[in-house]
């Protein structure tokens, strides 16, 4: 029950905290902004009933940084590794919806060697960013070992990533217009490696947890939120598909190359944190499915468009959505014509999912919310970007 | 077997358990006090297992000592200790607090030396050890079984009682 | 004085029956560095087993593959900073861990390690046993409240509002298999002979399951073993372990009741931790396995099979001594790890040593009983790093669900229908 | 689907054209928000995306209000601006999508729109005690140095 340096409230509120120790009155805490379960900094101030959560109320923006006015800043290729630090554990993706919204604004595009290159890498990391949440959901419900299982095999996936650019986490692997570098020699037998590697261990994580009666009890019928209220909370991702709507930005407006691919979308049917985790499974899989076609069927040929050397779009504008790990991630980009964004708005996925939290935990214990935090799969690098 | 009996555990044990009973009463600190009743209560139970009771001694130990004083410590701690630290520990009901337990001591010598002549001297029969908790188990459950279930159910009404009362609705 | 000793060595009850004092006092020294041991190598094979469930390796700096891993750790505990709380109240704060010790040594006063290896037998050994036990509850709430902060206070509600409530479903359990001591059922159920009266005594409990041919948590089936489910159940949580371990929850409340505590007086918590589930484990052993018992003590008699037996101490030891040693010879052939594979082959030679000394026949006797006692207690506290790699956490409500919904009911279905069964079947 | 809307809402629809294949429209500043309920109930864009704003400081109205909206049913996108001017107020579409409240806070806390009905409209991103509204043009960055990191922080300068 640590206190926010910024907060006005806190010393108030911890009177009350005493005074209304025995009844069962209304109680509030503070749960963060340093705390092992808010996975960053993430304040949560809790009204109480006992156990019981009458409501929530966020206090984000600890790890603000103004990436949008930083971008006004930069010219369109100095802004594109900046959009990496976003969510920091899925860059890739982040790079991804930057170069091609931009692509977008010069009516210029990727040639389909480098869409192949972009889906691969793409995928690898949505595998990477649900192995972390995995691990460290798991870890908030208090199963330890599933952790140490996903970081191994995120590993894997972070060594391909080193392989291909050279970094690790903040890749910033492609560039406006295709990618910077050609696959290293035996990128594809690493990769179709890392797929026969990787699925045994997918039943591995679920034979740990799917049929776990404790897992099932902690999980099932927690942070239930249902289709129509995650649509009016604009909640997209994997949370959205758990509550039964079949909707994938990957499906329903196909960028890079996914039209090629045949896959499915899992959907969930109770909106409740197991589904959530069945569904983030099931698309582990998914993704699995998609890299083996991509590695099969990638075509030889250029990697970069024809993308003049200084990038000066036309006046215009442009929202351009990709299917982030976390949900819809979507930029939208003001060009006045000069070399440098007019505006740039990033429209993060975690930002607006965490907004529901508050739907979801209502009525609930409070050992729950640590579990729908968990089950949010937020980072606070792009809520608070 | 060497009696465990000696006069110097009995001195030890009554030791013990009255410095603990002061202290259950003077003690400000309703937490300390309640230590206190836990010293007194397992000298108690020293005293059973002297008395060769051990069935009694462990009895005492698990619901007094084990149960009862968590629930009580349970409560205390829950309840804000600054406040009864202020206050004055002796108010005006010290007199009628001493003429009861004059009137108590008085009555407990007048029993310790009547009763001497009124009763014969118990002969010291050292119950077989290893049979002890068989024959409270005999006596509870054979002879008397009646007022074993009336306590029960007595109990029972007062857990029921309790959940009513503690309960906002049922 | 060698008479004296061999006069002893061949008594058939506990120093404490026998009012042997000096005896006793050899038995509590012995179990008290035994268990300390114990402990120090618990801690040891839980980090290292957790570890390589966990796919990593844990320790491995301090000595061969971690093995001076916990002494490295007491001594820095020992002399760390002993920090007290300027608000806390400081004799009960002092009180707490001293209590807590105390508590989770004096159970083993009662633990049968052989028909004779036991500091004493008591009438009333289970509930002694249990009555001890639940004193640790006390320390626990003393060390939360001591500390005067928020999260001690609320590990210490829950931890002893937890063992509280999973006592109740524990009592019945050991009830239970008391009640099958005296009885044997008549037909279907019939098993073994016997005096007929029930016990509480550990030794006299194990003593009843030699002369029913059957362990308790094979009788009456499936009454038995659904008892020692309970048990089983019951003790992960009366000792806080996971998925019980709710009072220690770090992602909700750091350390638990001794969040505050650190040194030397965190240590003894950490003593009385282990010793309390050793304690646990060893009345599930004794109520339910057969305490010192040899498997099939009954089936597999005669001379042979007592020599196969009587040869497992020393094999088990001998085989320790074969993986370190095994251990040695795969160490890197560099300078730098020569001390550390001589140190690692001198721990296997020990090992052997003492797999040797157990093997010679007038001790590997005597021996027997404590190896076979020890050989399952050893099993439990193996299942206990097992939970703990496997298992969330449950919720608060869950818990207490499970323990008055679920194990409370079974508890008492189990006591009835074993007292019906054993009179009426 | 805009002619339906221009009968409906006559001259307030402004401008409403595609560039690279994405719909928008300009609407005047007094159809919000009934157009925006329009637009969920009958045109299906029951899916609020974002809400942003753009500043354009040489402008009359120098605020662009950007609201992205999807329709699940359509699959389609279309972006719905208005333009205001500084210190005017807009009404909040709270009511209309629940996942406009912490967006039309941090459209407030970085351009300091003003949200009518919004039901706790505060900073969100920034401290409360923020000067100044970091997305505006005119915000430098030089001006977070001094207000900011130099009063709160204690330091010489952040950069």
């Amino acid at each position: 029950m640590t206190d926010g340096s910024t907060s006005t409230t806190s010393h108030l509120e911890l009177e009350e905290h005493d005074k209304t120790f025995l009844d069962s009155n209304e109680l509030i805490i503070n749960m963060g902004p340093q705390h092992p379960a808010t996975h960053g900094v993430l304040r949560v101030i809790l009204k109480l009933d006992g156990e019981k959560v009458l409501g929530t109320e966020c206090v984000i923006g600890y790890l603000h940084r103004g990436v949008e006015k930083i971008a006004e800043n930069r010219t369109y290729a100095m802004f594109n590794p900046y959009v990496d630090r976003m969510d920091y554990v899925a860059a890739i993706s982040n790079g991804l919806g930057y170069c091609e919204a931009v692509e977008k604004l010069l009516n210029v595009e990727a040639p389909p060697r480098a869409n192949y290159i972009r889906v691969i890498l793409t995928e690898l990391n949505r595998l990477a960013s649900h192995m972390l949440w995995l691990g460290t959901h798991a870890l908030d419900i208090g199963a330890i070992t599933p952790l140490f299982y996903t970081f191994r095999d995120r590993e894997e996936i972070l060594k391909i990533f080193e392989k291909y650019c050279g970094a690790r986490l903040t890749t910033h692997a492609f560039r406006i217009g295709g990618c910077l570098y050609e696959t290293y020699e035996g990128f594809e037998q690493d990769v179709k490696k890392f797929l026969v590697f990787v699925a045994p261990k997918i039943d591995e994580y679920e034979e740990l947890l799917t049929t776990n009666r404790i897992w099932v009890e902690r999980t099932k019928g927690v942070g239930k939120i249902s289709g129509k209220d995650c649509i009016a909370l604009g909640v997209t991702g994997p949370v959205l598909r758990a509550s039964g709507v079949h909707w994938d930005v990957r499906k329903a407006q196909p960028y890079a190359a996914y039209s090629d691919f045949d896959f499915e979308i899992p959907v969930g049917q109770n909106g409740d944190t197991y589904d959530r985790y069945l569904v983030r499974m099931a698309e582990m899989r998914q993704s699995l499915r998609i890299i083996r076609q991509a590695v099969e069927k990638i075509p030889e040929g250029p990697i970069m468009a024809k993308v003049p050397k200084v990038i000066k779009p036309p006046v215009g504008e442009i929202y351009h959505s990709i299917e982030a790990p976390k949900g819809e991630l979507g930029y939208f980009i003001v060009s006045d014509g000069s070399t440098q964004p007019y505006r740039v708005r990033v429209r993060p996925p975690s930002f607006v999912n965490l907004q529901a939290l508050d739907v979801m935990v209502r009525g609930q214990l409070v050992a729950d919310v640590i579990a729908v935090i968990g089950t949010l799969d937020i980072v606070l690098g792009e809520v608070d970007r | 077997m060497t009696p465990i009996a000696t006069p110097f555990f009995f001195y030890l044990l009554s030791g013990l358990a009255l410095l603990g009973g002061i202290l259950v009463i003077t003690r400000k600190n309703a937490v300390h006090s309640a230590l206190a009743l836990i010293l007194t209560l397992l000298a108690l139970a020293g005293l059973y297992l002297m008395l060769y009771a051990p069935f009694v001694a462990g009895v005492q130990i698990i619901l007094y000592a084990g149960g009862i004083m968590v629930l009580f410590l349970f409560v205390i701690m829950l309840v804000s200790i600054e406040r009864s630290q202020k206050e004055e520990q002796f108010n005006k009901q010290w007199i009628v607090g001493f003429i009861a337990a004059g009137v108590l001591g008085v009555l407990f010598v007048l029993v310790y030396v009547k009763g001497r002549a009124l009763l014969p001297a118990p002969a010291a029969q050292i119950p077989n050890e290893s049979q002890n908790t068989q024959n409270v188990g005999v006596l509870l459950y054979r002879e008397y079984m009646f007022a074993f279930e009336i306590a029960s159910l007595l109990l029972l009404v007062a857990i029921i009682g309790a959940v009513v009362m503690a309960k906002k609705r049922i | 004085m060698l008479d004296y000793i061999t006069s002893y060595l061949k008594s058939n009850t506990t120093p404490g029956q026998a009012g042997n004092q000096f005896w006793a006092f050899v038995y509590i020294i012995l179990i008290f560095l035994g268990l300390s041991v114990a402990v120090i190598a618990m801690n040891w094979l839980e980090r290292k087993i957790l570890a390589h469930m966990q796919v990593r390796l844990g320790p491995m700096r301090v000595g061969p593959h971690g093995l001076l891993q916990p002494i490295a750790d007491a001594i820095k505990l020992l002399i760390k900073e002993d920090i007290m709380p300027a608000e806390a109240d400081k004799v009960v704060f002092w009180t707490a861990p001293v209590m807590v010790v105390i508590t989770a040594f004096t159970v083993f006063i009662v633990v049968p390690f052989g028909p004779t290896h036991a500091v004493t037998d008591m009438n009333i050994g289970v509930l002694f046993m249990l009555g001890v036990s639940s004193l640790g509850v006390l320390a626990i709430v003393m060390a939360g409240w001591a500390s005067n902060s928020h999260y001690p206070l609320i590990g210490a509600l829950r931890s002893s509002a937890q063992m509280v409530s999973y006592e109740i479903a524990m009592g019945l359990a050991v009830v239970a298999a008391i009640l099958m001591t005296s009885l044997h059922g008549i037909g279907l159920y019939g098993v073994g002979s016997g005096t007929g009266t029930g016990t509480l005594s550990m030794i006299e409990i194990v003593k009843a399951q030699q002369e029913q041919h059957a362990w308790f948590i094979f009788k009456f089936f499936p009454l038995g073993l659904i008892a020692f489910f309970i048990f089983a159940v019951a003790m992960v949580a009366e000792t806080n372990r996971a998925p019980f371990d709710l009072p220690e929850a770090e992602s909700e409340l750091t350390a638990g009741f001794h969040t505050e505590y650190s040194g030397f007086r965190w240590s003894l918590f950490f003593l009385a931790e282990y010793s309390a589930m050793i304690a646990v484990s060893a009345i599930a052993v004794t109520l339910w396995l057969g305490g010192w018992l040899r498997p099939f003590p009954s089936w597999l008699t005669g001379e042979t099979w007592d020599l196969v037996f009587s040869l497992f101490p020393g094999v088990t030891f001998l085989l320790l001594a074969v993986i370190a040693f095994v251990g040695t010879m795969r160490m890197p052939k560099h300078p730098y790890f020569r001390v550390q594979t001589l140190g690692l082959g001198g721990f296997g030679a020990v090992l052997g040593l003492i797999g040797l000394v157990l093997l010679m026949p007038p001790v590997r006797d005597r021996i027997q009983d404590i190896y076979w006692f020890s050989f399952k207690v050893a099993a439990f506290m193996y299942l206990y790093i097992w939970y703990r790699g496997t298992f969330p956490r449950y919720r608060f409500d869950q818990l207490m669900k499970v323990g008055w919904k679920v194990l409370l009911p079974m508890g008492i279905g189990v006591l009835i229908l074993t007292a019906v069964v054993g009179v009426l079947l | 689907m805009v002619a339906t809307l221009k009968r409906q809402f006559g001259s307030g629809i402004g401008e409403a054209s595609t560039y690279l294949g994405q719909n928008y429209m300009v609407v005047d500043r007094s159809l919000i928000p009934e157009i925006l309920q329009v637009l969920r109930d009958q045109e299906q864009f029951d899916y609020c995306v974002d809400i942003t704003a753009v500043h354009y400081p040489s402008r009359e109205k120098p605020f662009e209000v950007v609201w992205i909206l999807y329709s699940f049913a359509r699959n389609e996108r279309i972006r719905v601006k208005t333009l205001i001017a500084d210190g005017e107020a807009l009404p909040s579409s709270v009511s209309i999508w629940a996942t406009a409240n912490w967006i039309e806070r941090e459209v407030y806390d970085m351009f300091g729109i003003r949200f009518e009905g919004h039901p706790d409209l505060k900073r969100i991103l920034l401290p409360e005690g923020w000067k100044g509204h970091p997305l505006r043009k005119e915000y430098g960055i030089i001006q977070q140095d001094k207000e900011w990191v130099q009063i709160n922080l204690g330091i010489e300068s952040g950069q």
